[in-house]
Order: C-alpha cells, then structure tokens, then sequence
C-alpha cells in the first residue's frame, strides 16, 4: 500500500491526492486488518487441527459444493437474461434490471422467509417438488435455493456488462457470413464476454458460500460453513469459533484470488 | 438486381423516407450524404440486420425483406473493420467456410485465392489488434468476400484510415470490384471518394433521397441547393434569367450579367464550379461566354491548389494551382479577369 | 415482463431469442413470486398491525438509521479510494481493488467474529475507542462496523465506476482554466460522476440494512430489523414472523425503487 | 516566448526524445506528425498536464517546467472540445472567470466580448450535447480565451469536423490569432491545415523533431524522405548526380535524365511536387529544362482535381486541374509531354 501512495505521490504530488490517499488508507486498513488479525493470529497448528474436525471439513465442503450447484444453475438461466438485458431495449427492462437487484438489498433473514412462502412444505412449487421427490426445508436443495437468490444478481450483472462490451456489429458480420443466431453467440458474443461472465460466476459462488441468513431460516441443517461458525460462536463462545473463521476466510481468500486472478489473466491493467 | 422499393426505417434518430432505387449486376453503386443521415441504418437494412417497416427488397428477382442475414448473402464492410478480435486473420477470413462445413482443400484453396487477391499473406498469424488501419480493412474485405457474396454493401470503407492508406484502399475497392465483376453498394460523405467510384451516385438527405445519376450528371446538374452544395460547386447564385435566345439565357445576378445554356426562365439558381473559372491577369482572348472583373479578396491555401475569393460583387471561389498561381504571381487585393464558359454555369 | 418478449419477438423473432427469453423467465419469476407472495399474503392489516409494534417499529427505524449512518462513513472515506482507483496507475492496484471485493465474499459470521478481533473490548482498536466511551458490542457503533464491513464494496465499485467514465481531460481543461486540484474535483469530477456514487450509496445503505451475519454476531442487541425477523422465527415460527417480513420486504423495495428511479432520473434508457 | 529544451516524455506508447523548439511572440506554430507519433502528449507537457521526465520548459523567461497548469496562462483546446457536459454553454465559458471571483460586469464583460468575437450568442443557453462539431469548437476556443491565456495549445482543433465546419474553424482560428495576436501552438497530421495556417511548421516523427521551418521550406526541400512523403511530395526518386556545372546538375535517375539547381554530389534523392508538373499533349516550347515524354498510366478523379500516374519509366504522379483535363481530352494510355523546372526538383 505503501507503494500506491508513493506512486500517486510521483504522478502529481498536490494535497489533494495526498489528501484523498489517507483517507482511502483509513477504509484499506479497516477491512485488511480484521481478515489478516483472524488468520494470522490464529497458528497453522490450529488451522490444521481444526481442518481435521469431520465436522468443519463436511461444512465447507457442503458450502463450496451448494454454491458451486447454486452457480450453474444460475449460470444456464441468468445468462441468457443477461444477453437479453444487454442486447434489446423492450417497456419495463429498467424494471426487470432493478428486480433482479433486489436479493442484494432485502434482509437476508426475510429473504429467506419469502423463500420459505413458495419452497415450503405446505406451499406452492414446494408441493409440486415434493411429488418428484425433491424437498426444500433442512435439505440440499433447500441450501441451494437459498443461496442462488441472494447470489444470482451478481452473475446476471457482470455477465450483462460483459455482453455490452461486445460490439454488436461483430455479431451482425457473423450473421452475414452465415452464421445463425445460435452460433454467433457461441462463436461470438459468449468467447468475447467470457472474462465478465467467468469473473460473475466467480462472484456469485463466492457471495453463495458467504450467504447466512436466508440459508438459517431455510435449511438450518444440514449446516453449512457459516452457520457451523455461527453454532460454535453461540455455543462455546469466540475462542472456539476463531479457527473455524480463520480457516474460511483463508480457503474464501484463496478461492477468490485464484480464481479473480483467473479470470483476468492477460488482461491489462 | 437489387431493388429497394419505398424502404421507410425509424430508429428513432434516423429517419429513412420512402428510399427507392435499383443497383444493376456488376455496377459500383454510391449512396453520398451528410454524416448522420441514416446511410449505415439503410445497409444494414439492406443486409437484413434491421427490421423493416415498410417496404420491399428484392435481390435477384426474389423478395428478401425479411429474410434472416446469413440467408441473403450479402456481404458487409464496416468503417472501422469490425474483425474478430479473438480469432487471428486467417480464423477471420474463414470463419464463414468453417460455418459452411466445406472439406479442408476447399477452404484452402479460397483461403490462398484471397490472400493472393489482397496481398496479405504475411498477415494470416496476426491478432487484429496488431494490424495498422489499411491492413484491417483488407482483411475486412476478404472475410466478407470469403462466402462469394452476391452483393459487398460497404460503409465508408475509408473514412477511418490515413490519407496514405485511404488511397490504397481505393485503389483496392476498385480492383477487386473490376477483377470480380462484383455487384458494390458503398455509402459515403465524401463526394471525391464518390466521384473517383461510382458508376452512380444516390445523394442522400433529410432521409429522402435526393438524385440518382452519374457522377458527372450530379457533378454538373445539381437538381437542388443541397445537392450542389454538397457536390461542393462552392459558387452557388440566385438570380433571374431576363431572356435569351434558345441557345443561350442571359441571366441576372445582382448587377452582374452572366451567360448561360438553359431554357429556364425566371427565378433561378446558378452553380459554377471553382475549377471551372480559369484565372488570369489579363483579358483573355477567346471562345468562352463570360468574362468577368474582380478582386482576389482571400486566398487560401490547400497545399497543392488555392482557393481564391475573387470579389466582383458577387464572390467567387475560384481554383488555381500552386504552379499557375506562382506563375502570375497573385496577391491579395489584386486584380484578376475570370473566364468561364456558357455551358460551365449549371441552371436549377 | 409479456411486454419484454414481445418487444424482443419484435426485434428479431428467432429460435435463440424465445429460448433465452423463457429461461429468463425462469430466473425472473424465482426472483420475484417469493418477494410478491409474502408481499400479498399478509392483508394490508397485518402488515398494519405489525407496524403499531413498537419492537417492530424500532428496530426498522435502528436498521434504517445506522446502516445510513455506516454509508456516510463509508462515503467519506471511500469516495477518495474510488477516485483514486479511477485515476492512478500504480504497483499493486489489483491487489487493493480485490481487497475491497472481500468483504462480498466472505462468509458473513466469519466476517462478524474478524470484526470482533480487532473491534471487541479486549482487542486492539476495540480498547482504544473504549478510552472514549465508544464500546462496539452489542451496541449501535457495532452494529454500524459490521455494516460498513459488508456494504463498503458496493460504494467503492460504484463510485469507480463514475469517476473512470468522466473523460479525464475534462479535469486537465478545469487545471488550464485555473482551477485547483480541490476545485476540480467538487465542481467537474464529483458532479459529473454524481450519479454512479448515488447510486453506491443506495446500494451500500440497502445492503447495509439487510446484513444479518455480520450484524448478529459483533451485536444481537440492539435487534436491527433482520435480526428481530431470525429472532421471532426461531422463538414463535414462521406465521408470527410473516408480517414482520413482509413489512420490512416492502420498507427496503419502496426505499430501493425510490433512490434507484432518482438516481436514474433524467437518464436516458 | 516558449521554449522547449531537450524535453523528453515517456508514455509507455508514446515516447518523446530530445524536442527543441522555441515559438515567438505572437506566432502561429504547427506541429505537424502523423497519428500516434505523441503529438498530444507534447501540448499536454506544455501545458503541464504530463509529468516531465527530462527536459525544461520556459515561459517568457521564467522556467515553468514543473509549474501547476493553473498556474501557467497555457490554454487548451482539444480536438473533441471536451466541453462540461453538465453546464450550459455560457457557464463552461465563464468556468473560468467565476474562480477568479472577479466581479460581475467584468465576467459580463469578458463574456460578450467573447460572444461577439465568435459569434456565438444564440449559443449560450444551449447544453454542449446539443451542438453541432463547429459549434462546439466555438465554445471550447471561448471557454480557452476567457482566461487570456498567453498561450493557446491546440491539439488538432478541425480533425474531428465536417469538411464545411473544417474551413469555417479554420477561418476563425486565423482571424482570432490575427486580432488578438496572441502566440499559438497547433498539432494536426494535415499538411494542408499546417500550410494554410502555421507561420512555422515543426515535423515530428518517430519521437523526433524532423525539420523545421516555414511551409516553403518544408514544401520545397524537405530534408528527408519521411519529411517530404508527408508534405506530400509524391514524385520522391533515388538517383545520381553525375556531374554539372554550379547552376544546373543532371541527374540520372534510372535511365532517365533530369536537370535540377544543387550543389550536392553523389547518392541523392529527388522530390517532384505534382502540381508542378504541367502535362501537355504536344512538346513545350518553354524555358523549362526538362520535358518527358511518358503514357498516362492510371487516372484518379479527385472530383475538382485529378491525379494521372504517367509512366516513363519510371512513374511520375501529376496534378490537373478537370479543366484542363476536359480540355486535352486525355485518357488513359493517351501519350503526353512532361514539363518541369529544374528549381521544381528538390534534392536531398
């Protein structure tokens, strides 16, 4: 950080800038010193250990595994929405683009309730599931819906961007030279947008391993990553539930770099 | 074989009108207007990338309006190349044989055909991002003529480039036009580029097309103010024609009395082209009509030719070259005799 | 959203287009039956009810009132970071941005407890701000830490966003005219991006009031809105904690719905 | 009044090495390159937008290398006007003059004083989105004089113009220097707007300073290849020079001979401009001392003006007028007479 104040300093040293570079250290160090003070005060031997509780590696795993199902699913209905967003203009489309923001901004907790309005047992598309044997409540499945309404705005945005930036003239050339629809965008707009649609799924997996309240009220068990911590916290108290935060802040760090530093490999900067 | 009958787009801030006109087999044909006058819309129209809401296009004696593009064939050059920017240059030119499922020789064989045509083999490994604006726009041109198109619509293939490389592509354009017998609608804002083209030129404007004719009917009969100004005839007068005989109008502007070959009568427009006026330091003697009296009241510099404003009252805009204005030595404020022809000064 | 397919019908009725907008349907019917049906299954009455409860009232006003309270914070440091992140090339810029993108990512209770590391009473600035009279357990400062932490991204993004699609000569022009640094920025750079950083801050301020994780572990008490909604589901059941939900749902749409159409208005589709 | 000492500038893409000049009070100077090659990025270091790695820059004696650009009285005009989008037009002009804080009647002052100089007001309560590339220019020339800078930095002000707004600008930029005689440096990549305006002309190339000198200078002897292929002498041969006497030297270019004025010897080259080429179908009797006689190889029509490619060997390029062109009746593979001067030829 030092050396991005220094090189604000180099291109036009004013007061402004330096001005502007402290307060911006301030919110750095605010959300950098929480994360690094979790993982790094808590010692390997104790990451490790707690790595070998069944307990904590079934939660992780069923986290990145449900926000990876979460995110396919996602995936093979939102983007075409977001092709849509990004190519036509039709009455309403502010409309279905502020829609698709709101999981962003509604409580977790009641997010999961209104998800428990049509998923529940004893409600609409819950029923209907129930007769081909897939139940919401306490469930996989349940985890899976949780998680994939408050993280599909994120897909359904970036991926929208990313078709935007594709010029639609490229597509109109690849129509004249015979292509149909179907594969100028395969050929086309979906290789040229790949960089915004791959780092849109990226956050979409990510902010479904984050999710905790509307996954709480759907399917409190069988418990994922978040709520195990939330458990031991309640339970035993911060000492215990330390390792366990540390360890997924660490493998969510990891994820997220490896795969940020994926999706924008070769690109500028 | 193309006919465009009574084609209407609205795209909100283009407007096309009532666009009618048919383009002959083999023929280069121009479509000439101001930037912003709908002529990228009435392409793409043309191609099938914009809905239609009224009217008809026909291709080869069968109607295509609303057919989808990649049925048409119907080839489209943008101003700015639009390539494939994650495909190199050969994945470019064969991206529609590939979609074609054509045997590996044949899209060789075309693939060598085009390279060969445009000189451009030393390009093939390229990303589009490396090439220079010239090299774009013959891979531009080859990817579109890749699939054999019955008709290459190109939007204003040369505006983009440097002066060097406009030329180039001129020269190309009109190459492969002649080695392909290929039918070319191009749009355009720069009548030169019209001029040096087009077997026709459709000037364009206010949506509504204006006149259709050879270069040289709309260089020299201008049926209307904008397509004069536009055909950059810069001496543009009203005046009123008193009488004449058949052969020749005597026509009055202002104080100034001019000859010319019309059998308009009345309120009229007259246009004479600057490159029409010959310059000199003296009274001419010979066959031309009109010689008139002036001062040299501006002079500006192009480079290789100088625009003079020559004040009689009226002004005048009249063309030298450097060679000749050195020759008579001009200045400012000197006195000149303008002589021009009769048949020179174009009545609408 | 039949409007929406028509139109695209409209533009070019082929295969691809229908297909893509029936899976969009999809994803957009799943966003929007959960929030309709717990909107529309509480009367008008019971949500009226629900209202007169005092518990309820305060901690919708508590929720609304330190998640605004998080985004000035939030807007006065983070504003200068986004500037400086639109304007500045230097050594280690993608690590900053990616930084600030954490916050989405990790799991929110992981989140709560590294936030107690550094903010509890036995810690680091938790002690130091306790020299003050500012104690962050189970208390307003807390709740607003925990808001910041989760929302900040949301801001900063935004507000990036603004400040890159301001053409920067239109700053180098202002500094030939002789204006400083400082008058720059308030009177071209700021105006002119004012409409991205409005709406991070609409953002921020929704995401802060619908932080439930975070919130819950660094201060159950004072309950903020979706914690008194996780908290009468789990003590009295889904039918008590209904109207709650379905008042707070219609709280964060109408404030969502009402910054988004200002922050937009006059904007051009 | 400016001068630039050794400045270097390095932009990752742009890269400026050692630029020297100094411009005089009240002078109008061009600095001419093509695209790319850091034009913009030398205004900007003037005018103190770019950090300066090397190099100083001096202001009426003072040096003003690393001066705030609020403090420097450099104003600067872009290309694409760069107008707030977010104020009218009357207050993106007085921008300037507000943070001054000087009172009301002087800004009203300055203001109309502007208005009537470019005449402009019924401009003044419109939002820059709603005008027209001449209009704009208007308002960012207005919005750069308010301030009375001693300096106006230019960067290619007519390149983003219709042809039409082109001349009515470029009239303006002459008449604004012309009357309140204040120093201007001007980029642009067109030989033809750097002769019609510079007093002096800079050629920039491969981060360099190539030449400079008046447009005479570079038009007549360019002092390198790159220099005289981008003042457009088209004519640019290899050739020997035997021997002579002082006045005249014969040059063998090819097989061909040609008389010029130098005193150079050995490996040289020749520049021919075009349009100093005058072609005729019947020999010369002239006191021109050199006269070709080659077949028209190829005809670009350039509407007002044509370009024949008359091969000898080998191919020279010449300028006619239509008028002229008209007028011999020539055609391609017509045989014509080439006649030049020998003060035409320009060895370097």
């Amino acid at each position: 950080m030092s050396h991005g104040v220094l090189s604000v300093r180099r291109v036009s040293a004013n007061k402004m800038t330096i001005t502007f570079a402290l307060l911006a250290l301030v919110i750095m160090l605010f959300v950098f010193l929480p994360l690094a003070k979790t993982i790094f005060s808590s010692s390997p031997t104790m990451l490790f250990d707690s790595l070998l509780d069944d307990k904590v590696r079934g939660a992780i795993w069923l986290s990145l595994y449900t926000a990876l199902l979460a995110t396919v699913v996602g995936a093979i209905f939102g983007i075409p929405l977001a092709y849509i967003l990004a190519r036509f203009d039709f009455p309403g489309k502010r409309t279905v683009e502020g829609l698709i923001d709101v999981p962003i901004v509604i409580p977790h907790t009641a997010a999961g309730i209104a998800l428990l309005f049509v998923f529940g047992r004893n409600f609409l598309a819950g029923k209907a599931f129930n007769l081909i044997g897939i139940n919401f409540v306490d469930s996989v499945a349940g985890i899976v819906i949780a998680m994939l309404f408050v993280s599909i705005p994120f897909l359904i945005d970036s991926a929208k961007e990313g078709f935007k930036a594709v010029d639609v003239r490229l597509e109109k050339v690849s129509r004249t030279l015979g292509a149909s629809p179907w594969q100028t965008f395969f050929r086309i707009s979906l290789p040229l947008a790949w960089r915004s649609i791959l780092a849109g799924n990226v956050m979409m997996w990510a902010r479904g391993i984050s999710e905790f309240g509307a996954v709480m009220i759907l399917a409190y068990h069988p418990m994922v990553a978040s709520i195990l911590v939330a458990d031991r916290f309640e339970e035993y108290g911060l000492d215990y539930a330390r390792p366990m935060a540390a360890l997924l802040i660490l493998v969510c760090l990891v994820i997220f770099i490896g795969l940020r530093a994926f999706a924008y490999s070769g690109e500028k900067t | 074989m193309i006919e465009v009958k009574n084609l209407s787009v609205d795209l909100g801030d283009f407007l096309l009108k009532d666009i009618t006109f048919d383009v002959k087999q083999g023929e280069y044909y121009i479509i000439l207007g101001p930037t912003g006058a709908g002529k990228t819309v009435l392409l793409e129209s043309i191609a099938g990338l914009h809905p239609i809401r009224k009217g008809e296009i026909w291709l080869n004696g069968k109607e295509i309006t609303n057919l989808e593009p990649e049925r048409r064939g119907i080839g489209v050059v943008y101003q700015d190349y639009v390539l494939f920017p994650h495909l190199s240059v050969k994945e470019n030119i064969v991206f529609g044989l590939r979609l074609r499922r054509q045997p590996r020789q044949e899209i060789e064989a075309t693939l060598s055909w085009l390279v060969e045509l445009l000189n451009i083999s030393h390009l093939l490994q390229r990303k589009p991002g490396t090439l220079s604006g010239g090299e774009s726009q013959k891979v531009a041109l080859a990817r579109a003529l890749s699939v054999k198109p019955a008709v290459l619509l190109l939007d204003e293939p040369l505006s983009a480039l440097d002066p060097g490389a406009r030329e180039d592509i001129q020269h190309e354009l009109r190459r492969i036009h002649d080695r392909l017998n290929i039918t070319v609608i191009q749009v355009t804002h720069d009548f030169e580029e019209a001029v040096a083209l087009g077997h026709r030129i459709a000037v364009i404007g206010e949506g509504r097309i204006m006149q259709i004719g050879t270069s040289e009917q709309i260089f020299r009969q201008p049926n209307s103010e904008f397509v004069a100004r536009f055909a950059m005839s810069r001496n543009i007068f009203s005046g009123e024609v008193r009488d004449g005989d058949e052969e020749c109008a005597v026509i009055n502007i202002g104080d100034m009395e001019v000859a010319a070959v019309t059998e308009l009568r009345g309120e009229i427009h007259a246009s004479l082209r600057p490159e029409d006026i010959l310059i000199s330091t003296e009274p001419l003697k010979s066959s031309a009509r009109n010689c008139l009296h002036g001062v040299i009241s501006r002079i500006d510099d192009r480079g290789s030719t100088l625009l003079l404003t020559v004040t009689v009252p009226p002004e005048f805009i009249c063309l030298v070259t450097r060679h000749s204005f050195e020759e008579m030595g001009l200045t400012e404020w000197k006195e000149v005799y303008m002589t021009f022809k009769a048949s020179a000064v174009h009545i609408f």
